[in-house]
């Protein structure tokens, strides 16, 4: 099994889930985190004070997958994140060894 | 019998200018026989103050944090701004020419709008006095000026709920200088401008002293005429405003639609969720919105008696049944009773019973407040999703519908069969205020034809204005920064770091 | 030597109705001799409306804000719109049967209740005149209806913090319209009706005048005791409460003790962490419920005149000592002096010092709320931790215990040896406001029996009620509800999306 | 033709106490000459209590949200508890012994602090009045209490905005109480006492009566002559302040720099973000503070007259000005306008009009608010980056800078040529309120002097204050702390749990 | 080492750091998530318009351990996160390479 | 590839961040998140109602880079990191199998 986990635009985040369910994966994680990258931030002035803020707002999404689903996933996730503009985000892939579902106890696959 | 003070608010200063004029030829005549005129008392003095105050804080903090509340978090402070800067804005204009514009009068188009008379409030000092709505009592015009101009600092910042979220500051800047200029000090104009009741006691009096000698009569006749004539053409057709139900509310409602569709919809709209960012801030401006709107409808009574008293329950109840009327209608239709709904219902009550506040009775009011509560609820969720619209924050849905519904409900109420005040009357027994005869039909048809005139006003001037500030600077921002939003985008700030 | 005016607010209308049985015999007898019925003043006026406007800041955001600050960011909204439609629903209920209830004679059951004859407000226009606490100074009856209609409106709205985050909107709407009519009228009617001053004084001035005629002696002595005897029970025992020390605070600390006793504890209860979500929220609360409670204190005096002034003054320094009681206490006691902790003794002095703010002098009233914040703090700190009741927002251990504190304080300090203005006496002088000699025993007697009075009213009746509305809608919502909170639970909304 | 009530609060109690002496010697003379001491009416008291709540609530929540939005969450609580304590903290100080060093005779020490001889409010009662700028018309005493205690609660609240996020909370308790009674009852006694325009219109009339009569015509010269000595030692240099442009303004602004500059800078200054965390709430704070100015400029007039109506437009459009004034000046010097810089500059305007307020006509009121937009914008942005100081919510860039800006043009603005209401003038026509010939250079000359003497008074004595209670608790928290948050650190709790 | 990561329904986080403390790990770090899978959402209404909303409040919970401890780990989360109700979540478990403690450079097993 | 994982103080996020442009890096996630191990909490007070909170207030930083740049990675945010005193924070090294950059759709080291 892996995880794929993607940063994307925040604003990506339903059609990145309607692409998701349209090949049949039906869970997912979303965090909200910050990203540093080559898209440049903003300045902000409070007063005096000037800040160039380099993080901008992204949302982190993992998908637990089987192994044979993963490029699928990936290839879903890009397509619906995409704009082609800088700071469309990442895809990572790593593996998980081991898979539970709280509720029922079932484990790996049958976890997802 | 007929019919005078048809609307609430007086020609400041023209009590002054009245009773100079009286000086004079009393001083031709008799030392003895000059009658002083009339000075303001410290309890009406304080109340216009105080309600004028209020109205302040219904816009900032108020209406800003009614609307900031609504929109997503990222153009919070875009909304915020806009109402406060137009407070600030507007209050320049309004001391500059506004006043003069709105009450002096306009010589040949005196109909529609007044002159510079009193611009830079030239002539106006400590001791200048406004007709309120009784013979005899006057506030001091400064008093008055502050009462009228949180007004006119307010209207336009209502509007801006209607295309929040992707308008451009500078547009909106440009825009509300053209606004008040064009719609608003017109429209206060047509609306409030008269003579006073002390004018027309004194003209009605003339009349009666001439007695027999016919030219001396013509003459106090043609003087009567002159100073009945001497009003804004609303005014003038008998429609009843106690407190700015066509000038604020329909006016403000209309020009948001049109700017509503002028601009178009938001990106993503109807497409991506925008839950309001914090139904908290909503209801602490929609708090502060009753609170204040007390100052609003009771101090537009001006003077602090059993009539404002009466406005200030008026406001309450009406509020309070419409609060209760949106509440429940939403609970059968949606199945669930949300506190926006009861926020937004005690805004379209507040709107409905704005004219009324002064002539209907509480029960009355109550009524008003039943059927603007469900009415507007109909318009924000359906109406609206039907037309297709994107009135960000429901200017229209509200301020205009409940607007018109309290416009041609104060036509109604206003009877004294239905537990109303009646139609004022200052002629009948010059130096008094009496009760004119009421008749149904011209009440509301006149109602009705002030509606109409308000909603063509503002919807073809405001149309006429958003064209223009288009060409001049652009209505509208960019997609990127509108996906920005607004917050970082126009003011380089951020509303929230938690 | 007698004491009358023990409470401090009059009879509305009744000033009318005893102006107007004035005239008849005076015109009976000679013309010139006519008393006019007095007129309200515009300052009075001004000051009675906008101590009204204040008093609804305190429920609505104040309130509001301040327990809403205290939930979890879950409840909310949930807490936000009790409040909020629960000032919408009395207001309806005042004017419809509410202050007719309250301030009309109730016949047979006078001593309990009022009667209907003011329902629906019938006869009450803008002419109508309310007494004051002072002879020959009236305000217009809508005035002080609306002033009265805030006190109702907020009342209830105090008690929906002691099963705060588990109760059932449906059910706390019934609640509210059984409690007002069967708990909180009832007791409004008990501690401030009487017959006025004006009143008073013409009986006793008629007692004078009969001279030695026996017959008409005895006529008038009895009319004398008529007019006393016209009045609700705790006011007829001579307890004093100022501001509504019992009919507001004991009153509604007590329902919420036996709320929060029938709905039991909050899932989680003193195993989860439950901080406040915004102590933001509830300081902003605080400081408006600060702020408007000068309207309620030294508007409960009616006119505007030096009393009025030392009552905001009372107002203001039990507040502030309380405020620094509680935050040195808990310093003390828990090692650091919090915001919620401050922000708690305010709202403990206010409650203590409502009943006392126009009796009790300036140091009097300090070392009410020193003691008051101290005091409060154990109840919320200690007792509801031993006794084991979730009170969730301490409406028991803040008002219950502060009114409690503030209405036999009250009793000693109104006594001119330490300060206060002593008891006042309407009859001794007629038409003058005299002080009665003051006993210790008789006073704090009499205080006491009227929060046992209020304790037992409030205590059965509440729990009557609170099972009546358990057998109809169910006072809790589900236990999974709870769980995901009644923002979304009950009103399908959402504080914050930031 | 001299000048004199050059401030604008008048001798409480004196009034009452000028009364008594004069009903002495009446009946000595003729029962029928005995003169009634004015009464106070219940419109000017009713404008003053509400003008002492709104300054109130600029404190709180007002002050307390503009500052506390500023700061970074973790120190949000810290300065509301900071603000809240110090309004509770001060009220008691106020009644106990303030308000006598403030406003009573200071004997051998007049000209720089008052006595005790009021202290816990000795000898004030119900009845006891207060002057105010017109002859013969008084305020209850308890009113002008309320009134100023409101002015001496927020002064030393708006100073905790310069040392904001370090300073130890048990320090800044100390540093008030020393604070206040150190230099605040004198700065306030230095420019606000004096006796009052009935008193001087006594004297006058006595020198005339003493008629030709050498030695009477010499003792009441003399009796006149120490009237008008009985006055604080701005006052008596006739430097204008209206409203306390001195007393609060510079005093707490320069109270501010030097502590910013005893504390030393935050951890992280200039490396660190340190954004505000919450404009939302700056924004709530601004609103509440324009809002509130109303009282504490126009309630400053102590009457609801003409001249408080003018004194709210100036405020009002001032305030306007400024808004606009900075955020064209940021817009055009830093790209972007802001809902911070809009804010910073009504606050900017505010104060800078705080002594013209009741001088100034509209037009220069609307002048002044434009410079001090523009001036404070730089200070803070420029001037405070330049030296490098950690004034935290810049106190000092728009309290002190916005303070002097005002106090200076007033001295001009007064002027009749420009506008202005003219130097009063109290003795060319005893009973009325005259206008003194003005002179620029002497007028502008007193003000320098008024705030060259605060800003001495206030730099010297803060900085000797500042060192003491660092000696006796330290003035800042640990390293620790800071980096940990205010809100836990020293009160345990924190703001937001969402 | 392995790294345990938890979704669980927030008003569970007591109980699992309880439930590990009970076993001896005393170190875990959590992360507020939304999660979408089958337990399903809820509507929320705002005037005219009506949102479904599928996103829930979860908590993420990571746990670093040594390899020989996973399975009591995995056990302990997932029994005290368990309602037995739809929505309580998933455990997955992934390998780390390497660990270090920042305050005293000790790495691996040592660093937990 | 990697994933390199830090636990830390959220004041150090600036320093962390410089150390990692200053050895080439210039792109990473950041996730406020809480944090529960030796470091002692603080006890908040409600009126009555005492809370030991023993979560703390920390980000984690996830920074992707290729296997040959780990080393560096870990040293420079344990460098910048560290005050030396409890609750500094962990981190920790994970593989990532795969790594997709959304705009481009350049695969793996070409991604980061
Ligand atoms: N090396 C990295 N490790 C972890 N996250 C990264 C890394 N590089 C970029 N990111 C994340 O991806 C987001 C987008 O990256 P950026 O370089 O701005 O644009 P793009 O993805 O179009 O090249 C960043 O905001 C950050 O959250
Ligand atoms: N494939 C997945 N990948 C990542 N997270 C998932 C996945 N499926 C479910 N989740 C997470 O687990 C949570 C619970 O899943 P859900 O399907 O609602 O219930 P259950 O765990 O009882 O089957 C979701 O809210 C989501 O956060
Ligand atoms: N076993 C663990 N698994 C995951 N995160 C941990 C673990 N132990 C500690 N942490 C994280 O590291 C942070 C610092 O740990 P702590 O034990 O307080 O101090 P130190 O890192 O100095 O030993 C914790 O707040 C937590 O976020």
């Amino acid at each position: 099994m892996k995880i794929v986990m993607a940063i994307i635009k925040p604003f990506k985040l339903e059609e990145v889930r309607d692409a998701l369910t349209g090949i049949g994966v039906h869970g997912l994680t979303v965090t909200e985190v910050k990203g540093y990258g080559r898209q440049k931030g903003h300045t902000e002035i409070y007063r005096g004070a000037e800040y160039a803020v380099s993080f901008l707002p992204k949302l982190k999404i993992e998908v637990a997958v089987s192994a044979s689903d993963v490029d699928k996933v990936v290839a879903a996730i890009a397509g619906a994140a995409k704009t082609g503009q800088i700071g469309d985000g990442k895809i990572f892939v790593t593996s998980i060894e081991h898979a539970v579902r709280i509720r029922t106890g079932e484990t790996d696959i049958d976890a997802l | 019998m007929t019919k005078s003070n048809l609307s609430r608010w007086g020609f400041a200063g023209l009590a002054l200018a009245a009773a100079a004029s009286l000086v004079e030829p009393a001083l031709a005549q008799a030392p003895a026989a000059a009658p002083t005129p009339p000075k303001p008392n410290s309890g009406d003095t304080a109340f216009v103050l105080f309600s004028a105050y209020f109205v302040l804080m219904m816009a900032i903090p108020g209406l800003a944090l009614f609307y900031g509340g609504l929109v997503r978090a990222k153009n919070m402070l875009s909304v915020l701004t806009q109402v406060f800067v137009i407070v600030a804005l507007v209050s320049i204009i309004y001391v500059t020419y506004g006043y003069s514009l709105a009450f002096t009068s306009g010589g040949g188009l005196n109909s529609f709008i007044g002159g510079f008379s009193k611009a830079f409030l030239m002539g106006v000092d400590t001791n200048s006095t406004a007709a309120t709505f009784s013979n005899g009592v006057v506030i001091p015009e400064f008093a008055f000026i502050i009462f009228q101009m949180t007004f006119a600092c307010i209207t336009p910042a209502l509007i801006v709920g209607a295309f929040a979220e992707r308008v451009k500051f500078s547009a909106l800047l440009l825009f509300t200088v053209l606004w008040v200029t064009f719609i608003y000090f017109p429209m206060a104009h047509m609306v409030w401008y008269w003579a006073g009741p002390d004018a027309i006691a004194d003209a009605v009096k003339a009349v009666a002293a001439a007695g027999t000698d016919a030219a001396a009569k013509a003459a106090a006749e043609a003087k009567l005429a002159a100073v009945k004539a001497d009003a804004g053409l609303i005014y003038s057709w008998g429609a009843l405003d106690f407190a700015g139900g066509t000038v604020v509310h329909i006016n403000a409602g209309i020009a948001g639609l049109v700017g509503c569709i002028v601009l178009g919809k938001r990106i993503g709209y109807g497409k991506e969720l925008m839950p309001p960012h914090s139904l908290v801030m909503t209801l602490i401006g929609a708090a502060l919105l009753w609170v204040g709107w007390f100052g609003f409808n009771a101090g537009s009574n001006l003077e602090a008696n059993g009539t404002a008293a009466m406005a200030a329950i008026n406001t309450f109840v009406a509020t309070g049944a419409a609060t209760l009327s949106w509440l429940f209608v939403e609970w059968a239709a949606k199945g669930k009773p949300s506190l926006l709904g009861a926020a937004s219902g005690a805004i379209a009550g507040l709107v409905a019973v704005t004219p009324a506040a002064g002539f209907a009775g509480p029960m009355g009011s109550i009524i008003l407040g039943l059927i603007a509560g469900g009415v507007c609820f109909i318009f924000c969720s359906t109406v609206k999703n039907t037309f297709g619209y994107d009135d960000t924050l429901d200017v229209f849905g509200i301020h205009g519908v409940g607007g018109i519904i309290g416009a041609i409900g104060t036509g109604i109420l206003v009877s004294q069969a239905l537990g109303g005040s009646g139609v004022p009357d200052y002629e009948s027994k010059p130096g008094e205020l009496a009760v004119a005869a009421y008749e149904f039909g011209t009440q509301v048809w006149a109602q009705i034809k002030g509606v109409l005139l308000t909603v063509v006003w503002s919807g073809i001037g405001s149309f006429v204005i958003f064209k223009i500030v288009d060409v001049i600077v652009g209505l509208r921002v960019t997609a990127d920064r509108e996906r920005e939003g607004l917050d970082l985008a126009e003011h380089g700030e951020r509303a929230y770091n938690l």
